[in-house]
């Protein structure tokens, strides 16, 4: 069997076995699952050394002259994005074990991973639009089975996020067609399309929708939050935080870098950036507002979109590493931050920001490592989100796009108030009388959140490694390297790591400071100081959802008229094509007819059926 | 309102349920059965037009007279309302629900004499320190003739001491 | 949901310990729960066990700025009870000292009303401004507060009459501060911002409430003692009564600021009017019978109700200070202001807890009622010498 | 003596109770910042919040309701702290001493480095009292 | 990577110890300056120092529920990051060949980290009171941090690179930034930012001694009261040179210049103290709405002029 099939077979097959496992031993689903994921990653590790490696099938010629060809493609950067979504899956079905113990989940939820992974993994490596087509409408039904395995309120957010991601799907199908008709092929390594024409300009369009509306960007971004509460955070921290963002830049950053032409400044190219801008700012003004950790982290899944969006949209260099960086980081600080998310919702049962406070004494690893994510995704120095967006910055800075440099800087702000938002009402802040015996989570479930932290550090503190190694070869290193390039990051005085050195003495400068006074000896008051007068614990615990009241209630009635409509869903895209959304929804609906197995069996034997095709052409 | 046509509009309305008196050209006082007490006090501030003021209330032996003070500010003249809430127990309708501003002078009076309010819509002491006994009345002359106040002192001998050297007494007239 | 921000008792925008409980809705402030006492201490009753001569040192003791009105409002009372008249001279001498007393009391709010909204330097200003009319005060008085000036039928202390002239130029000083200080608050934008529309209380709720003072005719409500009920030379003098319109902070610190220059204009014409004469009127005795003593102090109108029973202290002693009446409002003008505007606002009915919380008994334990004959009290102070020569030789 | 105790004599913050006083000793001692006192020429400043003071100038007879949370409020103090007992009534109770709801003076329930008389005491003694208290370090 | 000689420079010159040092002269001059607004004396010039030092000997009390070590550890943070701050500008001013092509964007994210930190701090102190000031401290943060970007990005746009060397080399060639029109608005808008970044009045609504209390750090005391108040200091030294390398032509310790930048340096810290005393402190929804309206379109009027030329 071709080397490239592994990644896409091993976990198809794989995934059958949990299916067997009755609920009770889900654990041993998981570790078999684990088993063949840990595999596939070493796999791609391998596979990562290679440069270029290709396989090809004709499947099926339409006419006799259009060729469908089942075509993998291995480069730099699908090697670099498998990699990471082997990674992510290994992290997420190790802290699946932990989450799920005690949980009533059924065993086929490994399954669903897993072929999640299958798919991804042909999504990414296939080299023909019509099959990564086929790929991401599998990635769609099985999110639309995963987020269906979560609590209450699963169905209507999973007929949300189906509707959605089905309608993106058709217009991809659409763009699809358009260049197949138009240019007669559908290999995208031979593509290169201009889009000077309408054709062009309509067909772009059409991938460009469903690339962001997998990444979750605004105006298509409204599945993500639709989801959040329901689904398993594991979940949330695979595939819309993680994988999705992955699949959905990769494609991105392939339609703007090999199958279109996009000249920089074109109207395209600001339309794009436009999606970006507006994506920052509204999603993280909506996340500010939020009361739930989960829906208030789904909003910065979608408000970090922006960055990448308005990176690679640019089409400028070095705007473009910045985007493809930030994707990269925001798997990884996003992943972090779900599973954190995870972890206090396994220990305390909510996620609602008002009931939690002061676990930061209760669960310091979670504390630590969310932390760490908070402040990277805020884009505070030395961590890895800085790098990313300062490499957007420095782009539009180039392009001389003030309004969008202004909008990314100013998100990043919103970004950090909405994290020291959740910093202060999880784990500082003050407890809630309710929380008292609250234990740490298991170890397979820390593991994932601490190399998550260490790889925000890492990649901050040394953003030449990951920049070096994945996303310089991408866009093909020698028009950065010169002038204003990304090598200049790591020259003068901003140096991440002897800033981080630096400021390590610093705080070292201050622990002396505190040995040489009194502060050796601490003395422990029984009370706060609130005016000499004792209260009862539970009404003076200000919650987090306290701070951002004036800015949406008294600043002035249109903001707070735009505050009360987002919340509505009016800037929802899928509100606003409600009535297609509406009609597809009932097609939908009459093709499903919601029972498991009946699906599972389609599924399965489209699988036998692809995979007997494969093994035996 | 001038003092008279005030005098004779509430002996109109009244009757013999209310007795008028004067010590000066500035000072009316009204005396007013228990019943019509809260119909007086709305009289006045509604109808008549005076300006609420204030409160106060006196231990007599036999009960607790408590007053109002209704000024007419134009004309110069104060009309002090009076009823007798009679011991045990004295008990009067409360006004505060006709004027809003009575509402911690009831408060306070049921605190210092247990004057107790109906209708009050929150009748809890006003200036009570947190360790005070719930049936601690301050004011009440019982409370301070049988001495029955509680000591929280914690300097009970050096206070006797003190007070051992304190003036000859003489008794109250 | 809503939760509790404590303010007090012991908080820097309070000079006196008080507690409200603002429940909060993010900065917002839905309601408002007061909580008083603190500073109860039992004047009230205290003052049943004081000869009717030393009560007026005890009632200037309620509250520290309005050390002048409860005095005033209590001899009033008494005086009332007695339905005498007061020599002209002292008269005027008591209205020189309450009015004073205003200037100081309202540059003393307009100072802290500044340093509530961190505008230190007006805090300064008007205390530097203030300092002028404490010096006036000791020059009449003879004290810088406590001035100990009242008693039952006139005043204690003359004001020597060659020292009138020296007060003048000082009042002169004074109207000029004052036209700075008020073109200071009125012009400036941020102080409009901060206090324009912020705990506004309405004429129609004053009169619910009975709110007294500036608090009242800021809202419209026009009462004012002085000119209702006129006690002593009040009405031998002419002056405006201020008022404004809106009820807000802003309108409760320029009717203040505006009723200094009519305060400036009072002392002036008692000064220009005084002529040498008696000072007190001769008291005997005090018949059974009640009295009403109503004074305008800075914060609105004192009520003074005294009761005798024909003995050397009265019998009951009811005194009701102004802001009594004016915290209770907070409760309305509070609510859906924010956290930075509650304190503003309760501050700005510039309340004295002190005032408010007098009531209460005495204690002494074993025989409380008690009455001293004029031998008593010079024996009392021979034994008291004695005692003291005793300490001395062992020494 | 130490440097941190020479510089405590420098640099006294103040922290200001009431504990039912009749408030003007509080108004004299908010006079003392003002311009013709100036205590900040000592380094005096008056603070809000009771972690931060260095002196205590509590004033009043101490009041019932009061009491527990004078005891309080000086466990919440910071070490070393003065604690000066400002006015008539704060020494020794002055002429609410007979009051029912009086517990005090304060000098019962905390330890009490010195007592500054006068009812109210003038702005210049208050600053005298502060100076004097400082320099028994 | 690590070149040690850049230790010495962040322990000794220009960092930690010059820093402190010279922030605290800074705070007095502050005070000085308001008690002569106010007609008062006003502190001998030791008296931030004496301050410091008296904090150092009284004790540390942590309030129960608050995290002993974040506590602690939050102003230590702030304060390390607020030094590296003061690194930064200092090299690049004096010797501009250390400059990154990135370290106006750095400034600007490392100078919020004194500010996250006392937000922290507060937080993990679960006083009430604190609270409201920390969340009015990231409200406040948020509202400023929208004009100050634009307002110094008209330099940046002008100058065409973040690199504060660029930065600085520009403005000596062409002349400083105020000389332009857009360049005063700019300057004028960064101004009031730094007002609130400071927390000076009439933004001191985060401390808010009189409503909160000491607001955001109310319940720190002794030692770390210190390193609270000498963070504060140090942002008051930084945020005019700040100030003065983006729009003033910068700093620099060669002949002559040594005056100017020391005239520089006062002017700013005069304005800064003057608009202290002279404002009362306005509401945080004021505040708010002040920085993303007149503040806003001001900041956008000066790039709008500084993309014509002007």
């Amino acid at each position: 069997m071709h080397e490239l099939l592994y990644p896409i077979i091993v976990p198809a097959i794989a995934g059958i076995i949990p299916i067997f496992i009755p609920r009770k031993g889900k654990m041993v689903a998981g570790i078999i699952s684990l088993a063949a994921v840990a595999w596939v990653f070493v796999r791609a590790l391998s596979l990562f050394g290679l440069w270029e490696l290709a396989y090809n099938v004709r499947l099926f010629t339409i006419a006799g002259i259009y060729p469908i060809d089942f075509s993998l493609r291995l480069y730099h950067f699908s090697a670099f994005i498998l990699l990471f979504i082997m990674f992510f899956g290994l992290l997420i079905i190790l802290y699946s074990l932990g989450f799920l113990r005690g949980k009533d989940t059924s065993s086929t939820y490994y399954t669903f991973i897993l072929w999640t992974l299958s798919a991804s993994a042909g999504a990414v490596l296939t080299d023909n639009l019509l099959v990564l087509l086929v790929f991401w409408e599998i990635l769609t039904l099985l999110l639309y089975f995963l987020v269906n395995m979560g609590g209450e309120g699963h169905e209507k957010a999973a007929a949300k996020c189906f509707t959605i991601l089905g309608f993106s799907d058709a217009a991809m199908l659409l763009g699809v067609l358009l260049i197949w008709l138009n240019y007669g092929t559908l290999s995208m390594s031979q593509l290169s399309i201009a889009t000077g024409d309408t054709m062009g300009v309509i067909a772009f369009v059409a991938l460009f929708i469903g690339a962001i509306a997998k990444a979750g960007a605004m105006p298509l971004h409204s599945w993500v939050p639709a989801i959040a509460v329901p689904t398993h955070p594991p979940v949330m921290a695979f595939l819309p935080a993680a994988l999705d963002k992955l699949l959905g830049i990769y494609l991105l950053a392939r339609l703007v870098l090999d199958i279109f032409i996009i000249q920089t400044g074109s109207a395209l190219s600001l339309m794009m950036m436009t999606v970006g801008a507006a994506t920052i700012i509204f999603a993280v003004m909506m996340a500010l507002v939020q009361h739930n950790l989960k829906k208030l982290l789904s909003f910065h899944a979608v408000s970090q979109v922006g960055y990448m969006i308005l990176g690679v949209g640019s089409g400028i260099p070095i705007a473009i590493i910045g985007g493809l960086f930030h994707m990269l980081n925001n798997a990884i600080y996003k992943g972090g931050l779900f599973l954190a998310a995870g972890a206090v919702e396994k220990r305390v049962g909510t996620t609602e920001l008002d009931k939690l406070g002061g676990l930061a004494g209760l669960m310091p690893i979670t504390f630590v490592t969310t932390l760490i994510a908070a402040l990277s995704i805020s884009g505070v120095p030395p961590f890895n989100g800085f790098v990313s967006k300062w490499l957007v910055y420095q782009g539009m800075l180039e392009g001389n796009y003030m309004i969008f440099l202004v909008a990314a800087i100013f998100g990043s702000a919103l970004t950090l108030a909405s994290f020291v938002k959740v910093i202060h009402s999880l784990f500082l802040g003050r407890k809630p009388d309710g929380l008292k015996d609250i234990k740490e989570v298991d170890f397979s479930m820390q593991f994932p959140m601490i190399l998550l932290a260490l790889l925000c550090i890492l990649f901050g503190v040394m953003a030449r490694l990951p920049l070096e190694r994945f996303i310089l070869p991408i866009v093909g290193g020698g028009a950065v390297m010169t002038a204003n390039g990304v090598v200049e990051t790591t020259q003068g005085l901003w140096n991440p790591g002897l800033a981080t050195i630096l400021i390590i003495i610093g705080i070292i400068v201050g622990l002396v400071i505190y040995a040489l006074s009194r502060a050796r000896t601490t003395r422990t008051d029984e009370n706060i100081w609130i005016g000499g007068n004792i209260m009862d614990s539970e009404e003076i615990r200000i919650p987090g959802t306290h701070f951002y009241k004036t800015v949406t209630d008294d600043l002035n009635p249109v903001f707070t008229g735009a505050f009360r409509d987002g919340e509505k869903g009016a800037m929802d895209g899928y509100n606003i094509i409600g009535g297609l959304g509406g009609a597809l929804v009932k097609v939908l609906r009459a093709m499903h007819d919601g029972i498991l197995s009946t699906y599972l069996s389609w599924v399965v034997i489209g699988l036998g059926v692809l995979a007997f095709i494969l093994m035996f052409h | 309102m001038e003092r008279e046509e005030v005098k004779k509009r509430i002996a109109e309305k009244f009757g013999n349920k209310v007795q008028i008196a004067e010590s000066s050209p500035k000072r009316v006082y009204i005396y007013a059965e228990n019943d019509i007490w809260v119909d007086l006090a709305s009289f006045l501030f509604n109808d008549l037009d005076a300006r609420f003021d204030t409160g106060a209330s006196v231990d007599d032996r036999d009960g607790v007279e408590v007053m109002f003070f209704m000024p007419f500010d134009r004309e110069h003249y104060y009309v002090t309302i009076k009823t007798f809430a009679k011991k045990p127990n004295p008990t009067l309708p409360s006004i505060s629900n006709v004027i809003i501003g009575a509402k911690w002078i009831e408060r306070e009076i049921f605190e210092m004499y247990e004057v107790t309010f109906k209708g009050h819509p929150d009748l809890r002491p006003l200036l009570r320190a947190d360790n005070r006994p719930e049936d601690f009345y301050p004011a009440k002359r019982e409370t301070k003739e049988t001495h029955e106040m509680p000591r929280s002192r914690d300097d009970g001998q050096e206070r006797a001491d003190e007070v051992a050297g304190k003036p000859p007494k003489g008794k109250n007239p | 949901m809503v939760k509790k921000i404590p303010i007090g008792p012991f908080h820097p925008i309070l000079e006196e310990p008080e507690f409200f409980e603002l429940h909060v809705d993010g900065e917002n402030v839905t309601e408002i729960d007061m909580k008083i006492g603190w500073s109860h201490r039992g004047i009230e009753l205290l003052s049943e066990h004081k000869t009717w001569d030393q009560v007026p040192f005890l009632v200037e003791r309620v509250c520290g700025i309005c050390s002048c009105s409860h005095p005033f409002a209590y001899v009033k009372a008494v005086e009332d009870l007695l339905g005498i008249e007061v020599p002209l001279r002292a008269q005027y001498i008591r209205l020189i000292a309450a009015e004073l007393e205003r200037l100081h009391s309202h540059l003393l709010w307009t100072g802290l009303a500044g340093h509530f909204i961190g505008y230190n330097t007006v805090f300064m200003w008007a205390w530097k401004y203030r300092e002028p009319v404490l010096d006036i005060l000791e020059a009449v008085t003879g004290n810088r507060n406590h001035y100990a000036v009242m008693r039952v039928g006139g005043v204690r202390r003359d004001l020597p009459q060659d020292e009138i002239q020296g007060i003048f130029p000082i009042l002169d000083q004074l109207w000029k501060n004052n036209e700075l200080l008020t073109g200071a608050i009125v012009d400036d934008p941020v102080i409009h911002a901060r206090t324009k529309g912020v705990g506004v209380l309405g004429k129609a709720m004053c009169r619910e409430y009975g709110a007294l003072g500036p608090t009242a005719r800021a809202g419209g409500y026009d009462v004012d003692a002085r000119r209702d009920h006129p006690i002593d030379a009040y009405d031998k003098v002419d002056f405006d009564v201020i008022l404004c319109e809106n009820g807000d902070v802003f309108d409760k610190a320029v009717v203040r600021q505006l009723e200094n220059f009519e305060s400036i204009k009072i002392i002036r014409q008692c000064l220009e009017q005084m002529e040498p004469g008696e000072i007190c009127a001769e008291v005997h005795e005090i018949p059974p019978g009640e009295g009403l003593g109503i004074y305008e102090a800075p914060r609105g109108e004192v009520l003074h109700y005294v009761r005798s029973d024909g003995g050397n202290m009265p019998m009951r002693h009811k005194i009701r200070a102004p802001s009594f009446n004016n915290i209770l409002t907070n409760e309305y003008s509070v609510r859906g202001s924010t956290i930075a505007d509650a304190g503003l606002i309760t501050a700005a009915v510039d309340p004295c807890y002190s005032c408010t919380e007098r009531v209460g008994v005495i204690d002494r334990g074993i025989d409380d009622r008690y009455i001293l004959s004029e031998g008593d009290l010079i024996r009392l102070s021979q034994e008291k010498t004695e005692e003291i020569r005793k300490r001395f030789a062992k020494e | 003596m130490s440097l941190t105790l020479k510089a405590l004599k420098k640099s006294p913050w103040i922290f200001h109770v009431n504990t039912g006083a009749c408030n003007n000793c509080d108004i004299e001692i908010l006079d003392c910042l003002t311009p013709r006192f100036d205590v900040e020429r000592f380094g005096a400043v008056l603070v809000g919040s009771i972690r931060h003071a260095d002196v205590l100038l509590i004033s009043g007879p101490v009041t019932k309701i009061c009491l527990p949370r004078l005891k309080r409020l000086y466990e919440q103090a910071p070490k070393p702290i003065k604690v000066i007992a400002i006015g008539a009534c704060g020494c020794k109770c002055g002429i609410f001493r007979d009051g029912y709801n009086i517990v005090g003076p304060m000098d019962k329930y905390i330890p009490v480095d010195a007592y500054i008389l006068g009812c109210p005491p003038k702005p210049e003694t208050i600053i005298s009292g502060i100076v004097k208290v400082l320099s028994t370090l | 990577m690590l070149d040690p000689i850049y230790i010495v420079y962040y322990l000794i010159f220009p960092g930690f110890l010059f820093t402190a040092v010279a922030g605290l002269l800074t705070t007095w001059v502050d005070r000085k300056v308001s008690a002569r607004v106010q007609w008062r004396v006003g502190p001998p010039w030791f008296q931030p120092f004496a301050d410091m030092i008296k904090l150092l000997g009284k004790e540390v009390i942590v309030p129960v529920g608050a995290r002993r070590t974040g506590f602690l550890l939050w102003p230590v943070v702030g304060l390390a990051a607020a030094t590296l701050a003061s690194m930064i500008l200092w090299l690049s001013n004096l010797w501009p060949g250390t400059s990154f092509v990135g370290d106006t964007i750095v400034v600007i994210y490392i100078m919020t980290i004194p500010a996250i930190s006392m937000i922290l701090g507060a937080s993990a102190s679960s006083n009430p009171l604190g609270i409201v000031g920390a969340s009015r401290e990231m409200k406040l943060l948020f509202a400023y941090e929208l004009p100050l970007v634009i307002a110094v990005l008209t330099t940046i746009y002008k100058v065409g690179s973040f690199s504060f060397q660029a930065v600085l080399a520009h403005q000596a060639q062409e002349g400083v930034m105020l000389g332009s029109v857009s360049g005063v608005i700019a300057f004028i808008v960064a101004i009031f930012c730094t007002q609130a970044k400071l927390n000076l009045l009439p933004f001191d609504i985060p401390e808010a001694e009189t409503e909160l209390a000491g607001g955001s750090h109310i319940e720190y005391s002794g030692a770390a009261l210190a390193v609270v108040k000498l963070n504060m200091a140090i942002m008051f030294f930084v945020m005019p040179v700040f100030l003065i390398t983006v729009f003033w032509g910068g700093i620099a310790f060669t002949g002559w210049h040594i005056l100017t930048s020391i005239l520089k340096y006062v002017a700013i810290v005069v304005i800064l103290v003057l608009i202290k005393n002279t404002n009362p402190r306005v509401r945080i929804d004021q505040a708010v709405r002040f920085f993303w309206g007149p503040m806003f379109i001001l900041s956008v009027a000066a790039m709008v002029l500084a993309v014509l030329g002007y």
